[in-house]
């Protein structure tokens, strides 16, 4: 994406809501594709820096999000800090999780997917903290900051989009350094860059922190917008399939292509796809899928600036 | 500078590296040659820290390297290459450098590279794609050039000459001379062509089926009838 | 107690015949072409619906649906195959959200063509019980269990055997060495394609014929299908026997000796269990490096 | 005078094939509503909400968005729960049965409506097995919550009058029942198996225990089970086992609501109706008289229907319906039925039983 | 027997090979030498079609065939002997053996066959059940040799052979390959061992940033001239 268009996104971010603020229904689209677009950032952020593919990034959503309902609830920790100790909830989840490291292309992904599932039995079964299948009803919503109530529709879009943009530059960032150039060289030649000098299990391991820090602070913001959490819910397989979609379809190898393409899969299905066949439209998005992948394999972002040199 | 001792590696029944003892000094450039399959690439192995030896100890800079991780090795000053090389994919030959200097070093100085890859013929090549656009020949080069990023106290080359023409070959050697004088990196080479053994080193050790039979002076040791019978079947030198 | 746990370790073998089945077509596509495809719950679903098609509106044996099946499967496969073959780059990962795709729209035809309603056999003669000193099963369970060890079987001499399941680890170890060979890539992978239909079409009458299906049903067949497959180690076809049956033991014990709730706990902790102490799976090779 | 009703439903997803159910409820309201009630008409917009909370968020505030008065539907607590708070923020009226957690009602929603809930269940499940006169019974339960919270709160009550009731959850990904029956079997040695689940579940259950056969006196379900179509589709599993039925089969409606019912359903969807058409009829129905009555009134716009529907005191389909001041129904009992043949018996209540219990009774 | 005739190839935007022409008789060893990066490679790999040829034209015994895709070579009995890195690392040593002699009029003889690589390479014997990808370099050269041979082709193709192995295996090597010849098959072979190949080839090719510098019959061909001919790049 060129300068000017990272530019132009700002006001034109700040002109939904002043757009749309009046319509619920569009706003709450758009705060549930957003959500789903902080978890495809956090998973292509892995996957493009970590060099792993995860299955299993509900695990870190839904460990966020109890974590942050349980302080809120039990402990009455004010809203934000229950959001950011979320998300350094599902960072010490991935602590548990780094044996995995050792495991490599679609054993890891699983693996990750299986602590993903063990998380959501645990949450069923310690009934006492979580309040098993039951869930956790009544989670205090987002608070008012500087005289806003930011529980609206309009005050969650300006939330989950001030993390977004906070992850996105710190991503960016990442990428810039040296470490993620390493990084890059790892996926394939892991050997290669180890002989080097890269320490890669530590930087892998620091991807997958960080990125289980974002998902986590996804699935903390979530559960105080939804004010509602059961287990199958926060640890629903569709918390991960849907930020994989979003990403590749987006671009999973660009920043603001999980974003973009989260936005674009979930609006368009919602609001076109669903209009035309009620039932059905599901239908219709995986035929777009499939067309993507085969039309433009790097994804959307790719696909609209080769027609912009076109 | 390394000492191995009593160093062995074992896969399963066979026996890759038997037993072997060898020091190598700072300003040394040692010659490691055998059959193939004899566990040259083995020993570069575990020396780098690829394989875990199954008995034995590694000592370099009087230093118990034997569970250093690779990366720390690395930093130490124990640079490699690969017989078949691995580039570091997805970066351009310059990135190759710049990760392998960042890391084995710590700082960066383009300076350095840039006189690197003159010195291994890649600078036209620098912003190619390391995995998929390089010959076979420029990435042995490639291999080096990284080696070298991480301003190694010691180097392991392994047949990093072959498949290289005459001329090549020639400038390389002239290379790593200059190298070697210049910086004082202690080599180990392993090479299947004798004469560039020859004209390279003070120093040949020669493996077969894991176990070291001749340690001396190129002459001394293409001239002994056990190597001549295993390896290179006539006398050079 | 002794009769509860034979119990639990027979019951555990029939399940890991059927999960090994489920994995088979999803391992054989894995292991020669690495692709991970996340359509073949689908695939299996859809053999499933057609034999509940033929039970209910021809009132036939389900095992009847078996040629009609394995037709409309592995030529949904070949389509499948069709499609991923167009993946210019990155087909590994590509042909995730590839599969993904098609299995919604596989999920979304199951649903309009045989709505939401769960379905079973109503034969009695697959229900019946089939009893054995203290072990006890439904007669389908042992039927297809044994018919999941013939294809077993049959799978593994045809891929470590037969010159075409030479051909296929041939393309998937080295594409461009393979065509050296006179090996056509796509052909072959066409091919592993539609015997990974074939099997899914087996393992779709299987299941309707002991279990219950529901067009939502297929993306947890997926994954316990590429569990296993993962557990196996790549493309090892005894890998999926021992994964599965190992998978199905762990599970039946978990719900015997402790609780059944914390059944898929069992299955996930013994997955990760394994995999730490084999990264590559149970009957994976490791490479060599350096 | 017409009025637009939103109807937020799973169509797709895993609560489809209840989500449908309903629908057909809600639409056969509709139907007779609007025949009946000359003075005013009421319009369905159905949204699907993916069987996802969020979406069944989204779902309300698209209903609202295109006029809706009130919302009827829901599936599953966990999505009603935002659900009903997103209608509750608009302003709206939500009326489900297809939710019987129990905090969907204790948490202060004001405009919120259900006319089943889990102590109606318990109260058909013990009433059952206390006419049986059983002295252990073994639960088999889901570890959903609907699923859950009635096996415990059954096991409580039968243990504090003396009944053994041991208990048994599972994952809802189980599929080979055989363990846990054999369990029962050979450790627990019930008197009955009561299952409180869903229906692959219940079929999963009745095959292992055919398989097994455990010296039980009855299997008991609640939910989907004693339905025709359960008799029909699994002809060999479903003899003598017994769950919660709104109604015989076949059907006889006496009153006239109920014939209204009965033939605009079989009209519209040419088969024969089944419970979760009947809750979404029922629902619906009090929903859309509660509006007609707010609109005579004037207050449709300023909470008349919900003012209304707490006025509610109506013989239904369902038995007599009353909302709390919490919006539960506290007069719900369900009934229990028993396949006898291809037929379903009432078996309890005595009040409105069809037919005697066969007990002793069991498919095999 | 093989032909080429003003072929250019390459990789995607880096074409390599430009109008190059050559000739390989049938029943002789024709040799291509050349610096490294000369395309040497490149030029085999378009004969086999692993490479797509951009212009000009390939022919054998006079009929075309350039875009033939590369499986279908084994039915033409030609068959290339790729460096040692392209061996089929998850499979054995027997079972890459055995692939060589995949084409259907091979089959039959694989045991024969299999016993003479063996014979060729007696460490291949040594390592049969290991597999391909943990092989030592010579090793995996050796197979890749071995697996060229199996299907007995009429028309071998060569990309350095003597890549990596020891001297002794060298010139077992270089006997190999004047045994190949006496037998009358057709060889095309890349060396960087400049004095060996040309010592037992017929004709010698010499390629330069992608073009045939010099064509010679080996008889005339003088060492000195060619080194020559090296540095002046
Ligand atoms: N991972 C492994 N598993 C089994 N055997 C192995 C493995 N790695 C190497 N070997 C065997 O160990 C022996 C030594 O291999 P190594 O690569 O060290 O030989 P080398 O001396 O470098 O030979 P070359 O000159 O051919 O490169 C070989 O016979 C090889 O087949
Ligand atoms: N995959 C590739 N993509 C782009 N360029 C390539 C690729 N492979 C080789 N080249 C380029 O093509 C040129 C010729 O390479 P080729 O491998 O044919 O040389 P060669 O004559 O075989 O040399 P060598 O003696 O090193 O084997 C080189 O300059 C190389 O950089
Ligand atoms: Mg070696
Ligand atoms: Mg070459």
């Amino acid at each position: 994406m060129q300068r000017w268009q990272t530019w132009a996104m700002l006001p034109a971010c700040g002109a939904v809501p002043m757009l749309l603020g009046a319509d619920n229904y569009i706003m709450s689209l758009i705060v549930a594709a957003m959500v789903i677009g902080c978890v495809a950032l956090s998973w292509a952020l892995l996957g493009n820096l970590g060099g792993m593919v995860s299955f299993g990034h509900s695990a870190f959503f839904g460990v966020g999000a109890y974590v942050s309902a349980i302080v809120t609830v039990k402990l009455g920790v004010p809203v934000l800090a229950g959001i950011a100790l979320g998300g350094i909830g599902a960072l010490l989840a991935s602590v548990v999780m780094l044996p995995v490291l050792r495991l490599r292309g679609p054993y890891f992904a699983l693996a990750i997917l299986a602590y993903a599932h063990i998380f959501r039995i645990l949450a069923t079964e310690w009934t006492s903290l979580t309040g098993g299948s039951g869930g956790i009803a009544n989670i205090p919503g987002l608070p008012t900051i500087l005289g806003y109530d930011m529980s609206g529709k309009t005050g969650a879009y300006l939330t989950i989009l001030t993390i977004v943009l906070a992850f996105a530059l710190a991503y960016r960032a990442i990428r810039a350094s040296h470490y993620g150039t390493a990084l890059r060289a790892m996926h394939d030649s892991e050997d290669a860059t180890r002989v080097v000098g890269v320490n890669s299990t530590l930087l892998k391991g620091l991807m997958l922190m960080v990125s289980a820090f974002m998902a986590g602070v996804a699935g903390a913001f979530n559960a105080h917008y939804i004010n509602f959490l059961e287990p199958d819910y926060a640890f629903n397989g569709l918390w991960v399939t849907l930020p994989i979609v979003a990403a590749i379809f987006g671009g999973y190898r660009t920043i603001a292509g999980p974003v973009v393409g989260a936005l674009v899969v979930y609006l368009l299905d919602q609001l076109v796809f669903k209009t035309l066949i009620p039932t059905g439209h599901q239908l219709v998005l995986g035929g777009l899928l499939v067309a993507m992948i085969i039309f433009s394999p790097t994804g959307l972002l790719a696909l609209l600036r080769r027609k912009d040199h076109a | 500078m390394l000492e191995l001792n009593n160093l062995s590696v074992r896969f399963g029944g066979l026996t890759a590296v038997n037993a072997v003892t060898l020091a190598v000094g700072t300003h040394d450039v040692v010659g490691l040659v055998g059959p193939n399959g004899a566990g040259k690439t083995t020993l570069f192995n575990a020396i780098s820290g690829l394989v875990r030896p199954t008995g034995g100890t590694i000592r370099f800079d009087r230093q118990d390297v034997i569970r250093t991780p690779i990366y720390r090795r690395a930093r130490l000053g124990i640079g490699r290459t690969f017989q078949i090389p691995q580039p570091m994919h997805e970066l351009t030959v310059r990135e190759n450098l710049v990760v392998a200097q960042r890391f084995g070093t710590g700082k960066i100085d383009d300076d350095k590279i840039d006189e690197i890859l003159e010195f291994t013929s890649l600078a036209d090549k620098a912003h190619r794609d390391a995995a998929t656009e390089l010959a076979l020949t420029e990435l042995k080069a490639l291999e080096v050039a990284k080696a070298l990023a991480t301003t190694p106290k010691l180097l392991l080359l392994d047949e990093v000459l072959a498949g290289l023409e005459t001329s090549g070959k020639r400038r390389f050697m002239g290379m790593l001379k200059e190298m070697h004088e210049r910086f004082g990196v202690g080599i180990v080479i392993i090479e299947h062509d004798i004469e560039t053994i020859n004209s390279l080193c003070q120093r040949v050790v020669v493996l077969n089926f894991g176990q070291l039979i001749a340690d001396g002076t190129p002459e001394a040791v293409f001239n002994d009838p056990e190597v001549i019978r295993s390896y290179t079947g006539a006398a050079h030198a | 107690m002794t009769e509860l746990i034979l119990q639990a370790l027979y019951s555990g073998l029939l399940q890991g015949g059927s999960y090994a089945l489920i994995a088979l077509g999803l391992a054989l596509v894995f292991g020669t072409m690495r692709v991970i495809n996340l359509a073949h719950g689908e695939l299996v679903l859809l053999a499933a619906y057609i034999a509940y098609s033929v039970e209910s509106g021809l009132g036939l044996n389900p095992a009847w649906a078996i040629p009609i099946a394995l037709l409309v499967v592995s030529a949904t496969s070949a389509g499948v195959y069709w499609i991923v073959s167009r993946i210019k780059q990155d087909r590994e990962i590509n042909s995730l959200i590839l599969t993904f795709g098609i299995g919604v729209i596989l999920t979304n035809l199951i649903l309009l063509i045989w709505k939401a309603d769960v379905r079973s056999t109503s034969s009695s003669w697959l229900q019946e019980a089939f009893v054995v000193g203290p072990l006890y099963s439904m007669r389908s369970e042992l039927i297809f269990f044994v018919v999941s060890l013939l294809l077993m079987g049959g799978l593994w001499w045809w891929l470590s055997r037969s010159w075409y399941g030479r051909a296929l680890r041939a393309v998937s170890s080295n594409r461009d060495a393979a065509k050296l060979m006179g090996i056509a890539p796509g052909r072959t992978e066409l091919v592993s394609f539609i015997v990974a239909g074939m099997l899914a079409g087996f393992a779709g009458v299987a299941l309707y014929s002991y279990g219950v299906i529901q067009p939502a049903y297929g993306g947890a067949l997926t994954v316990k299908a590429f569990i296993i497959t993962v557990l196996a180690g790549v493309g090892s076809i005894p890998g999926v026997l021992i994964g599965a049956v190992l998978l199905g033991v762990a599970e039946a014990l978990t719900v015997t000796l402790a609780s059944s709730a914390l059944q898929e706990l069992a299955g996930m902790t013994l997955f990760l269990l394994v995999l730490f102490v084999m990264p590559n799976g149970l009957m994976g090779a490791t490479r060599r490096r350096g | 005078e017409e009025f637009t009703v939103g109807a937020e439903l799973p169509l797709t997803g895993t609560l489809a094939r209840v989500g449908s159910g309903m629908q057909e409820g809600v639409m056969v309201a509709a139907e007779v509503f609007n025949k009946t009630n000359g003075k005013h008409k009421i319009k369905i917009i159905t949204i699907d909400d993916e069987s996802a909370p969020a979406k069944a968020v989204a779902a309300v505030e698209k209903l609202a968005s295109q006029g809706a008065v009130a919302i009827t539907g829901g599936y599953g607590s966990n999505n009603i729960s935002p659900a009903s708070d997103a209608a509750n923020k608009l302003g709206l009226v939500y009326i489900t049965s297809g939710g019987v957690d129990d905090s969907l009602v204790n948490s202060g929603r004001k405009n919120f409506f259900r006319i089943n809930n889990t102590a109606g269940y318990e109260k058909a499940v013990q009433g059952l097995l206390a006419d049986m006169g059983v002295k252990s019974v073994s639960i088999v339960f889901s570890t959903k919550e609907a699923t859950s919270d009635l096996a415990n709160s059954v096991q409580k009550v039968l243990t504090a009058k003396g009944v053994k009731a041991v208990t048994h959850s599972f994952d809802p990904a189980i599929t080979d029942f055989k363990p846990i029956i054999n369990k029962i079997k050979l450790q627990d040695k019930s008197e009955a198996i009561l299952m409180v689940g869903y229906e692959n579940d219940y079929v999963g259950i009745l095959r292992a225990a055919r398989v097994l056969k455990p010296s039980v006196k009855a299997m008991i379900g609640v939910w989907s089970l004693a339905t025709p179509k359960m008799a029909s589709e699994f002809p060999d599993l479903m003899p003598n086992v017994y769950g919660t039925a709104l109604l015989p089969f076949p059907a006889h409606f006496d009153t006239a609501d109920g014939k209204a019912f009965a033939e605009a359903y079989k009209a519209l969807y040419k088969k024969e109706p089944d419970y979760l058409g009947q809750f979404g009829y029922v629902q619906s129905m009090l929903l859309f008289e509660a509006i007609a009555r707010a609109a005579d009134k004037g207050t449709v716009k300023k909470g008349g229907v919900a003012e209304e529907l707490r006025r509610t005191d109506r013989d239904t389909l369902i038995g007599r319906v009353q909302f709390g001041a919490n919006g539960d129904n506290p007069n719900f009992v369900h009934r229990m039925g028993q396949h006898q043949g291809k037929n379903i018996v009432i078996v309890w209540p005595k009040e409105t039983a069809t037919g005697s219990m066969v007990y002793p009774g069991l498919p095999w | 027997m093989l032909e080429l005739d003003q072929v250019r190839a390459g990789y995607g935007a880096i074409n390599v090979l430009w109008d190059v022409s050559l000739k390989a008789e049938a029943g002789k060893l024709t040799t291509i030498i050349g610096p490294n990066g000369a395309g040497k490679t490149t030029l085999l790999r378009a004969i086999m079609g692993l490479v797509p040829v951009t212009a000009g034209e390939i022919r054998l015994n006079g009929e075309r065939l350039n875009g033939t895709p590369t499986w279908e070579m084994a039915d033409h009995s030609i068959a290339m002997i790729p460096e040692g890195r392209m061996v089929f690392r998850d499979m054995s040593v027997e079972e890459n053996l055995i692939m060589g002699a995949f084409h259907k009029s091979h089959r039959q003889h694989v045991k024969r066959r299999l016993e003479e690589a063996y014979e060729m390479f007696p460490r291949l014997r040594e390592r049969r059940t290991q597999l391909a990808g943990s092989l030592s370099g010579g090793e995996a050269q050796m197979l890749a040799m071995a697996r060229g041979l199996m299907s007995d082709p009429r028309l071998l193709i060569i990309d350095e052979p003597s890549l990596g192995l020891a001297p002794l295996i060298v010139n077992e090597l270089f006997e190999i390959l004047e045994r190949l010849k006496a037998g009358g098959r057709t060889i095309v072979l890349v060396e960087q061992n400049t004095e060996r190949a040309v010592a037992v080839a017929d004709h010698v090719y010499l390629m330069q940033s992608g073009r045939v510098a010099l064509s010679q019959s080996a008889s005339e061909v003088k060492l000195q001239h060619l080194h020559d001919l090296y540095f002046a790049r």
